[in-house]
Parts: structure tokens; C-alpha cells; sequence
């Protein structure tokens, strides 16, 4: 068994035209941003993105966008970049709004191999459109679809060369989810450690997720909104 | 005298109750945070994945793995938590989350709440505010009672898209607090030096006012 | 705040005959053994109980079928226990079994306000009976719902005054799912913190899933099969 | 002459490849852990929550809160990790785990199985069964060709409690190892000195028989 890999550019191998890709992160939080220098240097394009958040005009997702390397975005907010939101108006970019709890958990459900569940969430709005209504305990409720994409790209605080991840305060967000929901997983790690030296209790995303695993490099981390007292 | 964004945020304060789980929307929601009542004590949640956010770091103490869902630097109290987003979303649509504060563009008499989109204009998307208001136990909307042009934003029908129906269980605006009940708009409290007229035309959605009004306490 | 109760007897105040519990643990490991005794030293009867297992017939919730204040078990799996067998083979007891995971994500959907979702498991078998089957991807599946419980009732290898909760090893299994599920969910612990203690980042049940905690005592922790090199 | 326990075990052992998660039953199936091909590393799945299950514990050093979905006392490998139940089922359910083998009373030419309940005569339930055997990727049981009293246990249909339908895809028996194909039973190896007009005779369900079927090597 062997998950490691030497950097970015041989953990997105196979990554293709077309594909679908789930990107962990909220906002700048938890991105996997070597992952995305290299399909930004790849050139891949016509992805469909699976991501929370659309990053900021030059960092993150933004990055792709800025090329033209997407095709479609599914997420929940994407409000803090606005070559994006040129892109959609101009009608050159698909986007699909999803709330963020129905995403959350779309990818959860993915993973845990549920086709289909039921939530409030968007009842009598314009995200109800064309979906599935059912009352529940006198609520009505939507039916919405666990997601799985081609690769799922993750960030870890810790790694383990099984696979095992740690993440790192409210850097967990989508990564988690989104783990469970690749056909192959990719995780990046800040520091990567040989299996057994993690507690085995205190692992978030257990090895069985994860295909390919490297420790990242020079990791930028940049804050959307420094907020200090 | 409309009240200030401050003010509407320390009205909201005094509907929390020691013990209280509560989600702080963007905006003025945020600041309500800052008038906790001496001797409650409420544990905040932020969807993007924590329990027990704290004061905005000291300067040169930003972590960037540690924000909030308006993507601000935060600290995390002592019994804080951190988890996934969809522990987290699990955590709100459950309804284990007692009080949810968040902003709205127009409320309805009936609860419905429109507060994520203006066609044409702004296309950010809802974040989480669709799941918080579709299954919060208690949702209290902080808002401007008309806009800059003195257009109701209490309305009889959004003209906006919504983000959920029959929801909205209490408004605080600059004028008024206000229950959204099976009736309609009641009025509970006015803000001082407003009186009951002034919200009545502020208000285009059914208004019932019933006794003495008074003036919010502070 | 204060959820911090001194002792099961203090904890389990409010549970009534009729009444719903769920009750953690996987055999024998990890169930909340001080709360089992103070509900037998109760004499509360008609429940409900939501268990993986129905305990051996002298230990965990075995104990409470001796006494016959079980009306219904909801589990996946009660071979251990021959009390249990003669009570369901003579009418005495009622029976809804329920596949592992099936029974695992209901509580996780109850807790996470998924009033139904759709899982292949027990298709074409006699679980199947009575349930709404739909193919997603070529696949059959049943509908199954989310279920919640008048009291949770879990154990927890630390605990903090917040309620926040950490596990050990395999005694984990139901009792972090079940935790989300209570209307009123009571923790007992093997070691009690002050709110601080724990590492955030390592919190498998948040506070806000419980409303009373306590350090329980005398903990047997029997186990049922031993096996040894 | 039919296998031992001990070989259908070591014989199921060559199905595994290095890097597979394995998700391995009561009985039989356990003991396939003691099999293990030098070279292949291949991680335990208990579905009680954990990855890494190692060897049962030395004297004296078993743990009550680890123990295996046997109830058995185990030990934790380096890599492993605990989750609870809900996560343990998302792993099977979402089709992690690349093998899983198990026991049955009953199968069926067409992959059905019965492997949890003799009515009137053992109610114990189906524990994870049922989710196991409608996720897994790939399911091999291993079982007696016959009852004691000669009955085939490979049939056309089961005359017990179905625990899943058209799922599994190999078979283990102390006489035979066989594919179950769309168009039923195919044998693939003998156990040594049985012969295929042994195995023809002890299967009710429909076998397929192509050219030489070698024999079982250990």
C-alpha cells in the first residue's frame, strides 16, 4: 500500500477535460492551494467545481476562473469574487446556488452511499424549482441527491501515509465531506507523518478516503478579512 | 428617533437567555455579540464549523484557520468546538441551535423573509442563510424597517426572491419590535421618540396594534 | 449554564413510563452502565428502547428486561441475550429489528433533521416489508426515516461542563450518533473536565447535543468475549 | 476431501490484494485474518467503528471499549482509527471497503442470501449484515456446500430469510470455489479429491462447468 505521493503535480495525474472536482475550503480557509497552482499550470479546463466558495479574483478558485479553466460551479456563496460574478453575468460561466447545508450535506451523502434525502432547506424558493416536495411531521420538505465528483481535493492540517487526516479549527468545513465523495481523493497536507503516529480517536477523515496523500509547500494561508480587536 | 445599527443589535441582545445556543447572521447580527447581558451566558455558533466563537483576535493574533461565516478572524472561549460543515448544518437543521439572528432585504406579515438575491444586480448566492431560516427554532430578523426611499420592507408579499416561507418569528428594525403571528405584524415595542403612526406607514404588511406601545427599554 | 447533574439518579428525573430512550453502546462496550442501574432502581416500565443490543441477561439493558420494564426493542442485533429470546418468543416483548446501519443513520438523520432518506440496505428481504422502494442509479432502495428519542442516553470516555463529549476506541459506535438524537440527551462520563480542558479540535459530540452530564462511578466495563493471544 | 474451516479461510486469503479494506465476518471469515499473503498489507474494517483491527490482545491486556463487531476483544494496528456507527456504515454503504466476506445458511445462483434468521427457531437479527451485503463491492462467502444432513446449501432459492438479493459475486465452500455469473453458479476450483460430480451433486442451483476445473491450491 502506497497513498504518498511526491507533490502536486503527481497527485492530480489523471485529471482530465470535463471532470467533475469537489475542492474542500470555506472561502480562503482550508483550500488546497497546491493543488489548485497545479491545475492553474496544468491548463485542464472545462471542470465543473464543486466548492463552497468561488476563492477571490487572484487566489483560490478565483485562480481558475481568471483562466477560464471552469466550466460550471456548484456552490453556495460566491460572493467575494467578482471575475466570477462577470463570468455569470456575461453568461460564459454555469453556476448552480445550492444552500450551504444542502451542499454540506449532499457530499456527506455522496460518500455514505445515500442517493437521496430529505431537507427544509429552500421549500417555496426558487431552489425548490422542478425538485421533488414531501411533507414530513406537517413540513414540507425537498428531495435532494447525494454528489459524488471524479476527484475530491482536500487540505489537511496533519496526514498520515494511510491516508488519515487531521484538520485544523474551522479549516475542517468541506474538506471532511467532501473527503468521503471522490471517486479518487486527494489530500494535501501541512505536515506529513508516518502511520501510528496519530491518535487513532482523534482522526477526522479516516484513511479509507484517501488515494493520494503529499505534504504541501509553502503554504500562503491569506486571511479574506483580518479582524482584529 | 430610528434606532442606530448598534442599538437594534443590543435590543436583540435581551431575547437571549443564559444557556442559549444562537447563530449570528452578517452584519448587524454580528454586533449583537457585543451587548451580551451580564450573567447570561450564550455560546455562539458559526456554520462554517464551530461552537464558543470569542472577541476578534489581538492584533498580530489572526489565524487564518479560524474565522467565522463572514470569513472575518475569530478566537474560539474555553468549551468551544470545532467541526464539518455538515455536522454543522446538521446542528441547525436539527434544531439544536435555540436562537438564529440574520438580516433581511423584505419580511412578510406571514414569515416568509427575502434577504440572498436582487435580480440583475447581486448574484452571490444564499451561503447558509436557507437552511438557518428553514429550520431554526427561532428566527429574529434585524433589519431597516423601509428603505433609503422610504419604501416598506415589511411587506404584505417580498417583491424579492425569497429565502424561505413562514419562518420569521420576530422583527427588530430601527423603528420597532414586532412578532410575526398567525394575524400579522404585532407590534410589541416602539423605539424612542417613534410613535405608533410613524410605523404604521413605515409598515406595509398587516399591522395589529393592540393597547399602549411602549418604548423599548435599553 | 449549568448543565452538570450529580448523578444518574439526578440525571435521569423526567423519564416516564411509555417514554422513548436511546440508549449507546455496542455489547457491552460503552454502554452508560450507571444510568441503566438508576433506571432499573427506577421501576419506570412500557419503554421504548432504541439499542444496537439488548445487553446479556445480568448486565447492560438486559438488566432492565429482567425486570420486564421494556415494552419494545428497537435493535439490530439481540443474540446475546436469552431472557430477551424467551420474552419475544412468548409475545411478552416487542420487537422492530433494523439493519446496523440503517438503525445508525436514522439516529443521525433524527439528530440532524433528515426526516427520511433512501438506503439499499434490506431490499428484496422481509425488512423491506411495507417500505417505499425507489431505484436510484439502477439500484433499489428503501425510504427509511429519521428517528429522535424522548431521552438519549450515552456514555463518554471524558466529558467537559459544556457537555462537550470525547470517546475510547470502539466505545464510540452508537453513542455519538444517539447524542445528537435526544429531545434531552444525558452524558455520563468515566472523567469529568471543566469547559477548557478539551482540545476543540478533537470534540466527537459538541455541548450543544447535551443537556445533562455527569462523572459516573464504579464502572464494570464487562467484557463479553474475551479473546487473548 | 471437503476443506477445513481453517483452508476455506486461508483459501478466501488469496482473493486479497495488497491495499484493500476488508470488512471480515463472525466465524469463517475471521480467521481469514491469519491468512494473510506475505507482501499484501490489507487494513480490517470492523463495523462496530474502527479501521486497522490487529491481532486479539496478549494476556492481560484487553480492553472492554475495543473490541471487534464479534465482540471480541482486539487490538488497534499503527494507521488505525475509531468512528462511530454512522460513519462505519457510510464507509460500506458508500462502497470504501473493497472486500467483504461473510458466512450464509443459503445462496443462490443468482447471488441472493440467506444468512440471518431460522424462523421459529433463532431470532437474533441481522446485526450489519444487510448493509454489508448491499454496498459491498465485492462480496465472497464462505460457507458449507451442504447441511449436515446432505442438503445443498447453493440453491435456485432460498428456503430461509433473504438477507440481500443478486449480491454475491464468489463463494468459498469446503468443495468448491465458484463465481456466481448472470447465468449462475460457475465453478472455478475443486478442493482437493472432491470431484466435479461431488460438487455437481451437492448443488441445487444451477452450475456451470467449463473445461478442467483445477484444483484448489494452498
Amino acid at each position: 500500500m502506497n497513498k504518498v505521493v511526491k507533490d502536486a503535480q503527481e497527485a492530480i495525474a489523471g485529471i482530465k477535460d470535463g471532470m467533475t472536482l469537489m475542492v474542500g475550503g470555506f472561502g480562503l480557509s482550508g483550500i488546497p492551494e497546491n493543488c489548485i497552482t497545479a491545475l492553474v499550470e496544468s491548463g485542464i479546463k472545462d471542470l465543473t467545481c464543486i466548492s463552497n466558495n468561488a476563492g477571490v479574483d487572484d487566489f483560490g478558485l478565483g485562480l481558475l476562473l481568471q483562466k477560464r479553466q471552469v466550466k460550471k460551479m456548484i456552490s453556495s456563496y460566491v460572493g467575494e469574487n467578482a471575475e466570477f460574478e462577470r463570468q455569470l453575468l456575461a453568461g460564459e460561466l454555469e453556476v448552480d446556488l445550492i444552500p450551504q447545508g444542502t451542499l454540506a450535506e449532499r457530499c456527506r451523502a455522496g460518500g455514505a452511499g445515500i442517493p437521496a434525502f430529505y431537507v427544509p432547506a429552500g421549500y417555496g424558493t426558487e431552489v425548490a424549482d422542478n425538485k421533488e416536495v414531501r411533507v414530513f411531521n406537517g413540513k414540507p420538505h425537498l428531495l435532494e441527491y447525494g454528489m459524488v465528483a471524479d476527484f475530491a481535493i482536500v487540505k489537511a492540517w496533519k496526514g498520515d501515509t494511510h491516508g488519515n487526516l487531521i484538520y485544523r479549527n474551522t479549516a475542517n468545513n468541506f474538506n471532511q465531506p467532501m473527503a468521503t465523495a471522490g471517486k479518487i481523493t486527494i489530500a494535501e497536507v501541512e505536515e506529513l507523518v508516518p502511520a501510528g503516529t496519530l491518535d487513532p480517536n482523534m482522526i477526522h477523515t479516516p484513511g479509507i478516503y484517501v488515494q493520494r496523500i503529499f505534504q504541501g509547500k509553502n503554504y500562503e494561508k491569506r486571511i479574506e478579512r483580518k479582524t482584529e480587536r | 428617533m430610528a434606532l442606530t445599527k448598534e442599538q437594534i443589535a443590543q435590543r436583540i441582545a435581551k431575547e437571549l437567555k443564559d444557556g442559549y445556543y444562537v447563530n449570528l447572521g452578517i452584519g448587524i447580527p454580528t454586533l449583537v455579540a457585543n451587548y451580551i447581558p451580564e450573567g447570561v451566558e450564550v455560546i455562539l455558533q458559526s456554520e462554517n464549523g464551530m461552537l464558543g466563537i470569542g472577541p476578534f483576535p489581538l492584533q498580530g493574533e489572526a489565524d487564518p484557520d479560524l474565522i467565522n461565516a463572514g470569513k472575518q478572524t475569530v478566537t474560539v472561549l474555553p468549551g468551544g468546538s470545532f467541526f464539518d460543515s455538515s455536522a454543522s448544518f446538521g446542528m441547525i437543521r436539527g434544531g439544536h441551535v435555540d436562537l438564529t439572528v440574520l438580516g433581511a432585504f423584505e419580511v412578510t406579515d406571514k414569515g416568509d423573509i427575502a434577504s440572498w438575491k436582487i435580480p440583475g444586480k447581486m448574484v452571490k448566492g444564499m451561503g447558509g442563510a436557507m437552511d438557518l431560516v428553514a429550520s431554526a427554532k427561532n428566527i429574529v430578523v434585524a433589519m431597516q424597517h423601509t428603505s433609503k426611499d422610504g419604501q416598506s420592507k415589511l411587506l404584505k408579499e417580498c417583491t424579492l426572491p425569497l429565502t424561505g416561507v413562514a419562518c420569521v418569528k420576530k422583527i427588530v428594525s430601527d423603528l420597532a419590535v414586532i412578532d410575526v403571528t398567525d394575524e400579522g405584524f404585532k407590534l410589541l415595542e416602539r423605539a424612542p421618540g417613534v410613535t405608533v403612526d410613524d410605523i404604521r406607514k413605515a409598515t406595509e404588511g398587516k399591522l395589529i396594534v393592540e393597547g399602549e406601545i411602549p418604548e423599548m427599554q435599553f
